[in-house]
């Protein structure tokens, strides 16, 4: 009876450790869905989640593309924001200050344009004390190369990897596109050229068109499909790139409800990133935190180790 | 109502995700509707022209929240006495679209949720003058609150009400109870003026050159009503409409471009937290009327 | 006035040609979700529709994979059928003579394991007088060559294509997979060996986890994603393959009302397939033909190609 | 309900897509509910084990229809003298996800569609004899019919009726009235007996060894009831619960690994078209016992 109630009363251990950072729960943001933090202080206490991830910095201050630049699809949305952003120094500037009151780590999710810029951004993160890892988004167009998509190519990514690791001593977290014939030869790529995680999924490119205006219903014509209907293909990839490498794998796409977030555990994610569902309801990761744990109580699992990389099959 | 500020800052320390139900839900006009909502303490951070980010329900469609305006606060008596009186925030939608007609499908006591108040408002300070209110079909329902904080500053208020039919008019008695002059003009001249909204604008400039105006509805004619104040040389706010996702500045995806907008040297303004409300003279008015065209959704 | 009248009672022409094949409208069964045509015969009219597709046929009868076999995702289902089917002896024997009888051109939908059993299935099919056209599904593992999968390789592509086009002198239909990191190559390999339509998408490969068994919840691991969710990804990739290639191209995936259909013929898909949809509801063809006959009298279109690739952009 | 035939072929040309609306919606045990839906023309065409594809609402989710079993069918008197009477199709269904939580909240009114009647029922033309009906949970609900037609072919029919505990058994007095003899056990003996329905088969198959058995129910149970009836050489036909998305036959989701099923010889038999009710002896019963141990759905 007593053990009964001793167990019921220790919470499980949630706590993880994604490329030599710890976490005190494998749930955090996906960038560009979180602003800089700052933004969804008002809902939800931020040293509640494991991480807080930054919308995507460049070098300069990025304006972005035209508008509209957002649609709803069914049970997902299209983007084409263009990685609107306030460029590196700004950040440091304007957004550091405050997330430097808050108790919990943080990762910089950064991209360029070319090759020089990916260093260059790396080389400006690096010297940036409080952030705790960073997360390199491959999913851009190399404007030097005509504009095939960094990520979609393992030999540019792999040329990218290599590149930010001269410059980066914190943890790399590489984030991958989902839009390839094989996400594991990608993954493979970056492992190798040195990353210390991969995040992915990002987004599906899309297209939704405004049948009485017959225009595509954002102004960029295509855009990156998120939300609930994009979720198989996450979980998939997921499974194939934990199956590939061995560095940890944070897993990305369609989490709203925390069945959602299991789902990624099991198949082997260290650690998740909710996206869309931020905006459905600000306060979903501590649902999504208190799922978890609620489950692993349910289940007799007193470390979430146990968890993650469950799947039979 | 009393003590508002049009500073960003503060406004932002205190939204709020209601988790909340429906005090009630009724057809106002063919097509419009008024939802009443319970909100314990919306009312004192609630500034005009505001908006909520409200969750039609809790499983989809639609995945995200809509944005609607806040169209006034306020106290029901309490069911019974010995409890405080019940605080709500109304809005008034229309049905355009998969998620506006779900809501109008809504009971009283249906749960739902809304995060809230959202956004920069009128810039309402101004303690005396002439202020003339210029609203379209649905863009009239951020002008009440406006109308009613304009009159309590001790401004005389004018409001151009425009419609394509009668059913596009709501609310004149309670405009006209704050105080406020109406004039109507429908496209079909159904009810009041037959005409444009902006005929009746342009008049009423004549008469009072030293006005300031304040205006929200469709595209077209905020951009004419823009034209017209330019000529003028009137002050001129608008209450914009921007698809969002968000509402609170983190997703990006609400922007216009800014007044001095190029290719080169790009200015995007995020509505959703800089707006839904500008002055006239920040935004790039050739993007806006070309960008917006498709909005059909407004009246 | 009269006039008025005289457009109001005149119906727009729906009428399309695909590889040369002539339909009453552009609106079929996706294959594998209509059986042979006769499992929907009691629900619907077939001879309202514009052609009948069949289910994937191969040389020998197969069985398919272990079940379970389906399982919904939000707003999609994973199937993992493994292309069960009656094999094309028995198809000839059981199935075409109710065919027959049916005044509505028929596709024969085909695969092979090897690049043998395709040139061989062609053959076959191609003997048979009452099939119309024969659609090449090339999101096939190639057995031979350790199951990668011939669609996502522009040289196996090619070649299937260019060995059944030996053996064809029936139009070739060839469906292409989603799973690739640009479709527009694929499209123009298989144009360039033969193709004289292109259909697209099939599924998007995807992943569910049931959490409390931690196996997947279908059989197969992996299934193919397909409804409403991907539809984003489709409607992107038939406006990339519009773009690229001449033949006329089949819009597939995630069409349930005649909006949906419209998005399509908008990019400049020629016909469209209606697949999960017609589980949910067995008359979605129909719904969908009227919508789409509506829709033009409301924008005042009398022959359908003014409406197919109208996109503004 | 006479003229019935297990020919797969005739029922065919009748099924239909119903779209029509609720009678009724009621809770009858805790998470049980029973449904009624107008359904004219739907009984002559129904035969004992078929089920229906029910289409929850126009929106989604769920996508997919969910199959429920026939219950019973039968005639309402009309609302005012001079109409026919009102012809209905009653299912009763447990709420185990989003669909039937979903169909729980619907009222009276509200639109539907269902398709139907589907697939191949129980062979119940045998005119005489000891039949056996064994129901576990929610697989009562075939049995119901079932139980109807073999009384009046003139059979005598006992129905065993397993459940977790009481919460599980249902329709006891209905299926007394047909004139069956009923026998209640729960694994926690909250009513009847406790332990297993099994046991009970036992005991009636010792004592009426030349009697038929007709199953539905968990595969847990199935299982144990084919085992049994092997043992006892007691011919027994069972109804499955597969996942299924179309309902006709086209989408082959739904299938079940046939007696004799290989590797090499693989046999898979469509469990919405060939059943969902089979001879046990046509069965893979090693393959069904082990895919479907992650069906939790069913009591
Ligand atoms: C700050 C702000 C305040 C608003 N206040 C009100 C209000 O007080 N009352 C009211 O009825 N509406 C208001 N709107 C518009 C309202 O948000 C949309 O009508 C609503 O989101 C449509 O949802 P739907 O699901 O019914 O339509 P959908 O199915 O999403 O779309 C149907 C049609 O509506 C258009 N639409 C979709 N979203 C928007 C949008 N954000 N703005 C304009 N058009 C849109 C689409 O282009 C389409 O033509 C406001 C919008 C904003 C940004
Ligand atoms: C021929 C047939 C007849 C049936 N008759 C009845 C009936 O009379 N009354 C009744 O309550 N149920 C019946 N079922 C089961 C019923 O279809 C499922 O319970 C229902 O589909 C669950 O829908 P959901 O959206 O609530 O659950 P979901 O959210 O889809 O799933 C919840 C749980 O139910 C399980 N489940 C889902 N679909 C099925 C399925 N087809 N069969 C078994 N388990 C499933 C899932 O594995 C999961 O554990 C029948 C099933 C079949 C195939
Ligand atoms: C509005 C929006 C902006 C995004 N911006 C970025 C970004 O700047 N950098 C990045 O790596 N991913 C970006 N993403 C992708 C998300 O981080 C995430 O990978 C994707 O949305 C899938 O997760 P979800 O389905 O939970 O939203 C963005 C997504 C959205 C919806
Ligand atoms: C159950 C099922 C079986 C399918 N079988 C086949 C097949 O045999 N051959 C084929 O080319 N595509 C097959 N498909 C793919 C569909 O034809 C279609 O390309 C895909 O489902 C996307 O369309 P939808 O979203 O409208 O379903 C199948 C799809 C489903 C859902
Ligand atoms: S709606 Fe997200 S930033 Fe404005
Ligand atoms: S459910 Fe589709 S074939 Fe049985």
């Amino acid at each position: 009876m007593s053990e009964l109630i001793d167990k019921a009363l220790k919470r499980p251990n949630l706590a993880v450790e994604i490329a030599g950072i710890k976490l005190r729960n494998p749930v955090m943001p996906a960038s560009g869905t979180f602003g800089y933090g700052e933004e969804y202080a008002p809902f939800l206490d931020l040293e509640k989640i494991g991480a807080i991830v930054t919308k995507g910095l460049s070098l300069k201050p990025k304006a972005g593309n035209p508008t509209p630049r957002i649609a709803e699809t069914t049970s997902g949305m299209l983007n084409a924001i263009g990685l609107q952003n306030v460029g590196i120094d700004a950040f440091v500037q304007h957004k550091m200050p405050f997330l430097r009151t808050v108790n919990t780590p943080v990762i910089a999710n950064f991209f360029g344009n070319t090759l020089e810029e990916y260093g260059e951004v790396a080389k400006r993160l690096n010297d940036i004390p409080e952030i705790a890892a960073v997360e390199l988004n491959i999913s851009c167009p190399n404007v030097k190369q005509g504009g095939i998509v960094f990520g979609t190519d393992p030999k540019a990514a792999s040329e990218v990897v290599t590149l930010v690791r001269k410059y980066l001593q914190k943890p790399l977290i590489v984030k991958l596109t989902p839009n390839v014939t094989d996400i594991t030869v990608v993954a493979r790529a970056v492992e190798e050229a040195g990353a210390d995680a991969i995040a992915c999924i990002n987004t599906l490119t899309g297209m939704s068109v405004d049948i009485h205006t017959r225009k595509p219903r954002i102004a960029n014509c295509t855009g990156g499909l998120s939300g609930p209907a994009i979720r198989p293909v996450a979980v998939r990839m997921v499974h194939q790139v934990v199956q590939t490498v061995s560095v940890p794998v944070i897993g990305i796409g369609g989490i709203v409800t925390p069945m959602d977030a299991l789902e990624f555990l099991i198949v082997g994610a260290r650690a998740i990133q909710v996206g869309t569902a931020n905006f459905v309801d600000p306060t979903a990761m501590l649902t999504i935190i208190d799922g978890i744990e609620q489950f692993c109580i349910d289940e007799g699992i007193d470390d979430i180790h146990q968890l993650i990389g469950s799947l039979k099959f | 109502m009393l003590m508002r500020h049009s500073l960003i800052r503060e406004s932002k320390q205190i939204m709020k995700n209601y988790r909340t139900k429906i005090i009630s839900n009724q057809e106002i006009s063919p097509g419009y509707f008024r939802m009443k909502v319970l909100a314990p303490g919306f009312g004192e951070n609630a500034h005009p022209g505001q908006f909520v980010m409200f969750r039609v329900q809790r499983s989809l469609p639609p995945l995200l929240r809509r944005p609607f305006g806040i169209f006034r606060t306020g106290f029901l008596p309490a069911d019974c006495d010995g409890l405080p009186p019940v605080e709500f925030v109304e809005i008034v939608y229309k049905v355009v679209g998969s998620g506006t007609s779900i809501m109008a499908e809504l009971h009283q006591g249906d749960r739902v949720e809304l995060l809230g108040p959202l956004g920069n408002g009128f810039d309402c300070t101004s303690r005396q003058g002439e202020k003339i209110l210029v609203g379209g079909g649905i863009g009239l329902v951020p002008l009440y609150m406006l109308a009613g904080e304009l009159i309590e500053n001790g401004c005389s208020v004018r409001l151009l009400m425009g419609g394509r039919s009668r059913d596009d008019i709501f609310a004149v008695t309670e405009f006209e109870r704050l105080g406020v002059e109406t004039y109507i003009s429908t496209d079909d001249g159904t009810l009041g003026e037959e005409g444009l909204v902006t005929q009746v604008l342009e008049r009423k400039l004549q008469k009072y050159p030293a006005a300031e105006v304040y205006s929200c509805g469709p595209m077209a004619m905020l951009n004419a009503v823009h034209n017209i104040c330019l000529e003028h040389n009137t002050p001129l706010q608008v209450s914009l409409e921007e698809s969002m996702a968000c509402g609170v500045g983190a997703c990006l995806g609400c922007v216009v471009k800014g007044a001095g907008h190029t290719e080169e040297k790009p200015s995007y303004l995020c509505s959703c937290k800089v707006g839904p409300v500008f002055k006239s003279q920040y935004l790039d008015w050739s993007a806006l009327a070309q960008n917006n065209s498709d909005c059909g959704g407004c009246a």
